[in-house]
C-alpha cells in the first residue's frame, strides 16, 4: 500500500539469551522470518517494562546482526547499554522472557555496487551494526577499516568473530584504557586520504557523527551516519524525531529519524540547526 | 467469531462503521500505519492538523515520556492545506479510508481560509476545528481558551464552509468552564465537539536544569490523563446531551474506550496508543466489540452517554 | 556520610530544616505515620484540612486507582476545628514536628472563623488555605476557580489572623489563568502559593456503568499529574518570582522533589506517594540531599527556581 | 510514640513458595522477626507491579497464617484471587522474588479469655485467616465449628492441615460442586441456636457479613466481622477506606477500616449506611 514501513511487523520474540559484554548486554532474540527483511542499519522499537508499566513508549536499538542459521529460525542481536529504567529493564530479562517488537525499522546504510574503500566508525555500542555491515560489505569485496571510540574500554564493544571481517580495527578511549588515548577523530583525515577511503559509515553520538561530518567536509568522502534521536514512536507517526536536512534548493526540511533515517547522508543534516527552528521555507 | 453488534456511528450527519478513529497528529496522514492495518477497517483517519503554509514546528527536543504519559511540543509541523489537499486527501479516499481533516490556524482569518479550500474538496466526512493552538492576534492566548475567540473561529468556518460538511470543534481542557466553552462553540455552529486535547505541562531536564522541551511547555497525553478526558466528556454530555463528542486522552484498550462512551462519547480517537502499539486501533476496536457483547449491549448506540441513565429526566 | 547541603527552607517569615513536608490530607493527622518514622525528621506535618464543624466526607467508594495516579473524593472529613486543635496539634507539637494547619471553608465567613481559632494558638508554624472547595454561597463553583472569590477568602483570613502567622495559599490547577488567580490572592495578603491541588477526574466502573465514586467526580493525584504541578509552578514562579511556592503533586522520588525546586518550589509536600510507601518522605529527602550535591549545590536555596535562570533580567 | 500501626514495619519479603489451590495461590513468603506481631485478622499491605509500575497503591491481603519453626525464620502464608492487574501480578511472582510489604496491620479478632463456642465463617479467599484464627481458639479450649461459603468448589479453601483444628466443617457452594448447595447463612440460625454459639467469627464478601449480622441481630450471639473495603494506603492516612459505625449515643462515626478494622463488631457497622453519607452527628 505504502512503502513507508515496508516489512515491519509487530510481533513477539522470546529471548533466547543475555549476556553481559564489557558496560553492555549482548542479547540475543528469536524473530523468525523478519530476519530476511532487515538491512544493516535498521532497527527494532521494543515495548518495555511489562503488561502494567509506566513506560508507555518503545525503546529503539539498533539490529546488531541478524543470522537465519541458528538453530532458532532467524535470530537476532542487540547490545544494550543499561541507561535509563526501560534500558534496565530489557537488560534485566531472562532467557525464555517474551519481547513485543517491531522491526525492521528505518532505513539502511547503502551497500555499494562496486569493490570500494569503506571506513567504519562506531562509538560506544554505535558499533553494534557496524559488524554486520563489514559482512556485507566484505562479501562485496570492498576494503573494510574500523574505528571504535568510547569514554573507557569497558564501553568499546568489539566481538571476536566481528573482527575477522575487517581489514583493520583501530580502538581510541578517552581514558586510555584501552587503544590510544583521545577520540577516533583524532586522525581521521590521516587516515582517509592515507588509505583512499570512499565512503564513512558511522554510528554512535549525535557529537561524534557531527565531528565526522565537519572533517570530511571539504573531501570528496560520502558520509553516512545513524544518527540517534528521541523517538516516541519509531514509525513515522508522531513527528517527535525530527532533523534539519538540506534540500537540493538550499531549503531546509524537518525529516523523521526514523523513517527517513536513521541512516542519513552527514553533509545534508545541518548540525548547526539541530534544537532549533530553522527559518520556514517558501 | 463475529458478535452480533452493530458498531456504527455518527458524528451529525457523517457515519462511520465503528467508533475507533485516529487522533490528530497522531497517524500522520496515515501512510505510515497503513503497513500495520488496512485503514478503512477503522472508523475513520483524523488527520494531523494542517495550517494554510507549510510549517517546521518547534525545535527538538519535542517529546519526554512521563509516568503513564508523554509530553509532545510537536509545534504543528506540516506540508500546508495546498500540498495535503493534492497528495495526502486522495491517497487515503483511495484506501477507502473515512478522512476526517483537522485544520489549524494562528488567526480566526486562518481558519476560514483553510476552510474555503476544503470547501471544494469531496469524499471528506468531517472537518475537526483545532482551536488548541496560539492565538497570534491575542498576546498568544490559545483560541479553546477564551470562550469568546473560539466562538468567532467555529463562526468564520461554518459561515466559510456552508451547511454540509460537519464541523467538529476540539477543546482544551485547561480550562475553568469547559461546558461553557462547549455551549458557545455549538451556538457559533459546531455540529460535535472533540475532548479531550492535551493538558499543558513541563518536565525539567535533571541534567541540564532547564525545561526539557525545545518549546519548554509540552502537551501531556497518554493514560496519565484519561480520568481527566472522562470527567470531561461527562461534563459536558451532561450540559450537552444532544451533541454528539468525539472523545479521546489515554484509550489504550477497549475498557478505556467504552469508559469514554458510556460518559458520553459516540466516537473515540486514539493517539498516544499508537506510538506504543502500531496495532492499538484494531485491538481497541476488536475488545470493544467483545465487553458491549457482554454486557448485551446490541448495538454502539445504546452504550453513548449510558453512565448518565440515572440522570436523564 | 551526611552530605555538606544546606537543606533549610523559608515561606515568609517561617524556617524549616528541610524542603520536604507532608501533603495535606495524605498524613492523617500525623499520628498514623508516627511509626514509620519521628516527624520531626521531615520539613512539616501539613495537616488534613479542617473545617469548623465535624464533618463525614462523600460517600464511598472514595478511591479509583488510575494509571500512575489515583482519584480520591473524600469530601474533607474531620472532625472539626475544636476538637483539631484539643487533640491534634498539641500531640504534633509534642513530637517536636514543625506543624502548617490546612483549613477550609464553604463560605467566605467560615474561613475567617477558622483564621480566628488558629490566631490564639501558638506552635504553629502556618496557615495553608485550601481554596479548592466548593463554595456553596456561589452555586458550588470552586472558590479557586474564581479570581474574585479566592481574593475574598485571602483577605477575610489575612484581616483575622493579624500579620505574623504566614498564610500559604493553595490553588487548584482546574483554571485557565492560573497566574492571574495567583496574582490576586497575593494581593490580598497571602505570604506563599501551594501548588497544585488535585485535577478533577472521573472513573467509570465497567460493571455498575455508572461514575465509579460515591462522589462521582474525583481529585486526581500521584506521578500522572507531576508534569502538570511542574508547568504550574514554573508559569507561577516566573510570573511572580518573589513569592516562595509550596509545590507538590505526583513526588514520589527525589529527582521529582528537584524538579519541582528547579521551577520553583521553595518546599515540596509529598501526597499520595506516602500511600504506596509510609516512609517515602525520609527517602525523598535522602535522595534529594544527594542530588543537589552531586550537582554542586552548597544550600538548596540555590536550587529554587535554578531552571529558569535563563530568563531573570 | 502512638499505638497506631504499633508493631507494623516496612521490609522486603522473599517468596519461598507460590502454588496454585483451585482458584487460589498459596503464596509463602519469608518476613523474619515480623510474625511475632501478626494476629489472626491482621492483613499485610503489599506493593505490586515492580519498579515502574503503573500501580502506585498497595494491594492488602489478609494474613492467613504466621509459623516461627520454619527453616527460613518467620514465614507468613497468604491466600491470593487473581483479580485484578495486581493481584495477578503477584500471583505470577515466582520463588526468589522479592516483595515490599508493610505488616502487620488492622485489628485482630478478638480472643475470649474463656473456652467459648466458637463458629468462624469464611466466603471464598475469606477462609483464609480463619484457620490460623482456629488453632488459636483451639488452644484457649473452645469448640470451633466452621462454614465456608463459595459460588463454586474450585473457591473453597479448606486445606487440609487446616481442617484439623475444627470440630466440624461444613461446606456449601452456590453452584453444588462441593458440600451442600447453597450459601453459608442457609441454616445458620439454626447452627447457632443447635450449638450454643457464643461468637460468630467472619470474613468473606461484604454482602455474606451483612447478611450475618442481620440474622443474628436478634440473638445474643457476638458477631465479629473482617470487613473488605477498597484502600488506598492502609495505615490510615487517606481515609478511603471508612464504613458508618454506630457509637454509643446512636450518632454515627465513618471509621477507617484499615486501622479501626478489618475485624470489627458487625453489630455496629451500619450496613444500610454503607456508600451514603450519614447525618452530620452533633
Ligand atoms: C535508532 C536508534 C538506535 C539505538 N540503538 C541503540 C543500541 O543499539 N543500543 C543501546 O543501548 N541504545 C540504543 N539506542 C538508545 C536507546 O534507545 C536508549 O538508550 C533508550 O531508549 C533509553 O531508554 P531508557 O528507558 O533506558 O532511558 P530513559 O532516559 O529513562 O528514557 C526516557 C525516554 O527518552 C528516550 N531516550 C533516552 N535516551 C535516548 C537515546 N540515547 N536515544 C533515543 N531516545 C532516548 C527513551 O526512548 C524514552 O522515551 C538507540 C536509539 C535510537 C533512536
Ligand atoms: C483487609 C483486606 C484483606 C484482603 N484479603 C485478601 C486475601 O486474603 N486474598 C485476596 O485474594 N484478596 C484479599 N483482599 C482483596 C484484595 O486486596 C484485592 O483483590 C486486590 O486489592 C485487587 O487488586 P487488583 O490490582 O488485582 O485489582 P484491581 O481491581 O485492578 O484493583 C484496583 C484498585 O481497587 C482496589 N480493590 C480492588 N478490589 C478490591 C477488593 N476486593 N478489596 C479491596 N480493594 C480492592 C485495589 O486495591 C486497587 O487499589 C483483601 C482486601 C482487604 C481490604
Ligand atoms: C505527538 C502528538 C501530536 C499531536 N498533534 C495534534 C494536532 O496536530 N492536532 C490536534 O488537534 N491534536 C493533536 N494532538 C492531540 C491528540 O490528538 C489527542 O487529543 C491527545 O493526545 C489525547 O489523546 P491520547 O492520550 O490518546 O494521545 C497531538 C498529540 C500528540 C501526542
Ligand atoms: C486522599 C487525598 C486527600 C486529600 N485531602 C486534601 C485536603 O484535605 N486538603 C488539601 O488541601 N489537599 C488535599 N489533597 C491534595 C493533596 O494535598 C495534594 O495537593 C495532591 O494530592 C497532589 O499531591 P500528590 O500527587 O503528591 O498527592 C488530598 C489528596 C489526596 C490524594
Ligand atoms: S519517532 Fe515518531 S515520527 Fe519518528
Ligand atoms: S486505607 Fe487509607 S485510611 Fe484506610
Amino acid at each position: 500500500m505504502t512503502s513507508i514501513n515496508k516489512g515491519a511487523t509487530q510481533q513477539i520474540a522470546t529471548i533466547i539469551s543475555n549476556k553481559r559484554v564489557g558496560a553492555y548486554h549482548q542479547i540475543h532474540i528469536n524473530v523468525g522470518e523478519i530476519v530476511k527483511s532487515c538491512r544493516p542499519g535498521n532497527f527494532v522499537a521494543i515495548s518495555v517494562g511489562g503488561d502494567s508499566s509506566r513506560m508507555i513508549l518503545r525503546r529503539a536499538f539498533a539490529i546488531s546482526r541478524v543470522s537465519e542459521s541458528s538453530q532458532y529460525g532467524g535470530t537476532m542481536e542487540l547490545i544494550v547499554a543499561p541507561h535509563g529504567a526501560g534500558s534496565r529493564w530489557l537488560c534485566s530479562q531472562i532467557e525464555g522472557a517474551e519481547l513485543d517488537i517491531v522491526a525492521p525499522l528505518g532505513t539502511s546504510f547503502g551497500i555499494p555496487t562496486e569493490p570500494i574503500n569503506a571506513l567504519l566508525i562506531g562509538g560506544g555500542y554505535g558499533s553494534a551494526p557496524l559488524f554486520g555491515l563489514a559482512d556485507v560489505l566484505k562479501s562485496r569485496g570492498c576494503k573494510v577499516d574500523m574505528l571504535l571510540g568510547a569514554s573507557n574500554g569497558s564501553k568499546i564493544y568489539a566481538p571476536m568473530e566481528g573482527k575477522r571481517s575487517v581489514n583493520s580495527l583501530k580502538i581510541y578511549t578517552e581514558d586510555g584504557s584501552m587503544g590510544e588515548t583521545g577520540r577516533v577523530t583524532e586522525s581521521l583525515l590521516e587516515i582517509v586520504s592515507n588509505r583512499n577511503i570512499d565512503v564513512i559509515y558511522s554510528c554512535g553520538p549525535m557529537g561524534m557523527l557531527r565531528a565526522i561530518t565537519e572533517l570530511v567536509a571539504h573531501t570528496e568522502v560520502i558520509h553516512q551516519c545513524a544518527v540517534e534521536e528521541s523517538m516516541a514512536c519509531g514509525i513515522g507517526i508522531c513527528m517527535t524525531c525530527v532533523l534539519p536536512i538540506r534540500n537540493e534548493d538550499g531549503s531546509t526540511s524537518m525529516l523523521r529519524s526514523c523513517i527517513d533515517g536513521p541512516v542519513m547522508d552527514g553533509s545534508r543534516v545541518q548540525w548547526d540547526l539541530v534544537g532549533q527552528i530553522p527559518e520556514v521555507h517558501q | 467469531m463475529t458478535l452480533p453488534v452493530d458498531m456504527s456511528t455518527t458524528l451529525a450527519n457523517a457515519w462511520f462503521p465503528t467508533p475507533i478513529f485516529t487522533a490528530s497528529g497522531c497517524a500522520s496522514s496515515g501512510k505510515e500505519l497503513a503497513q500495520f492495518f488496512p485503514l478503512k477497517d477503522v472508523g475513520a483517519i483524523v488527520t494531523k492538523s494542517v495550517m494554510t503554509k507549510p510549517r517546521h514546528g518547534r525545535p527538538t527536543p519535542r517529546m519526554a515520556e512521563t509516568p503513564s504519559g508523554m509530553l509532545n511540543s510537536i509545534g504543528l509541523q506540516g506540508p500546508g492545506i495546498d500540498s495535503f489537499l493534492a497528495n495526502d486527501v486522495p491517497w487515503l479516499l483511495e484506501q477507502k479510508a473515512r478522512v476526517i481533516v483537522s485544520i489549524a490556524g494562528e488567526t480566526i482569518e486562518e481558519y476560514s481560509t483553510l476552510a474555503r479550500k476544503l470547501r471544494s474538496v469531496s469524499g471528506i466526512s468531517a472537518v475537526e476545528v483545532n482551536i488548541s493552538c496560539p492565538n497570534v492576534e491575542n498576546r498568544g492566548l490559545v483560541f479553546a481558551c477564551d470562550p469568546d475567540a473560539s466562538r468567532r473561529v467555529i463562526d468564520g468556518v461554518r459561515k466559510t464552509i456552508g451547511g454540509e460538511l460537519p464541523i467538529i470543534a476540539k477543546l482544551s481542557p485547561d480550562v475553568t468552564n469547559l461546558p461553557e466553552i462547549a455551549k458557545g462553540v455549538v451556538d457559533a455552529g459546531a455540529d460535535a465537539l472533540a475532548l479531550i486535547n492535551t493538558v499543558l505541562g513541563m518536565v525539567i531536564n535533571l541534567e541540564t536544569m532547564k525545561p526539557h522541551l525545545g518549546g519548554k511547555t509540552g502537551g501531556l497525553s497518554g493514560p496519565a490523563i484519561r480520568p481527566i478526558a472522562v470527567r470531561a466528556i461527562y461534563q459536558v454530555h451532561a450540559a450537552l446531551p444532544h451533541i454528539p463528542i468525539l472523545g479521546m486522552g489515554g484509550v489504550a484498550s477497549g475498557r478505556d474506550a467504552l469508559e469514554l462512551i458510556l460518559a458520553g462519547a459516540s466516537g473515540v480517537s486514539v493517539g498516544t496508543a499508537s506510538f506504543g502499539n502500531p496495532t492499538a486501533l484494531i485491538s481497541i476496536q476488536n475488545e470493544l466489540r467483545e465487553l458491549l457483547a457482554a454486557r448485551g449491549f446490541a448495538t454502539l448506540q445504546q452504550a453513548i452517554g449510558y453512565a448518565h441513565r440515572d440522570e436523564k429526566p
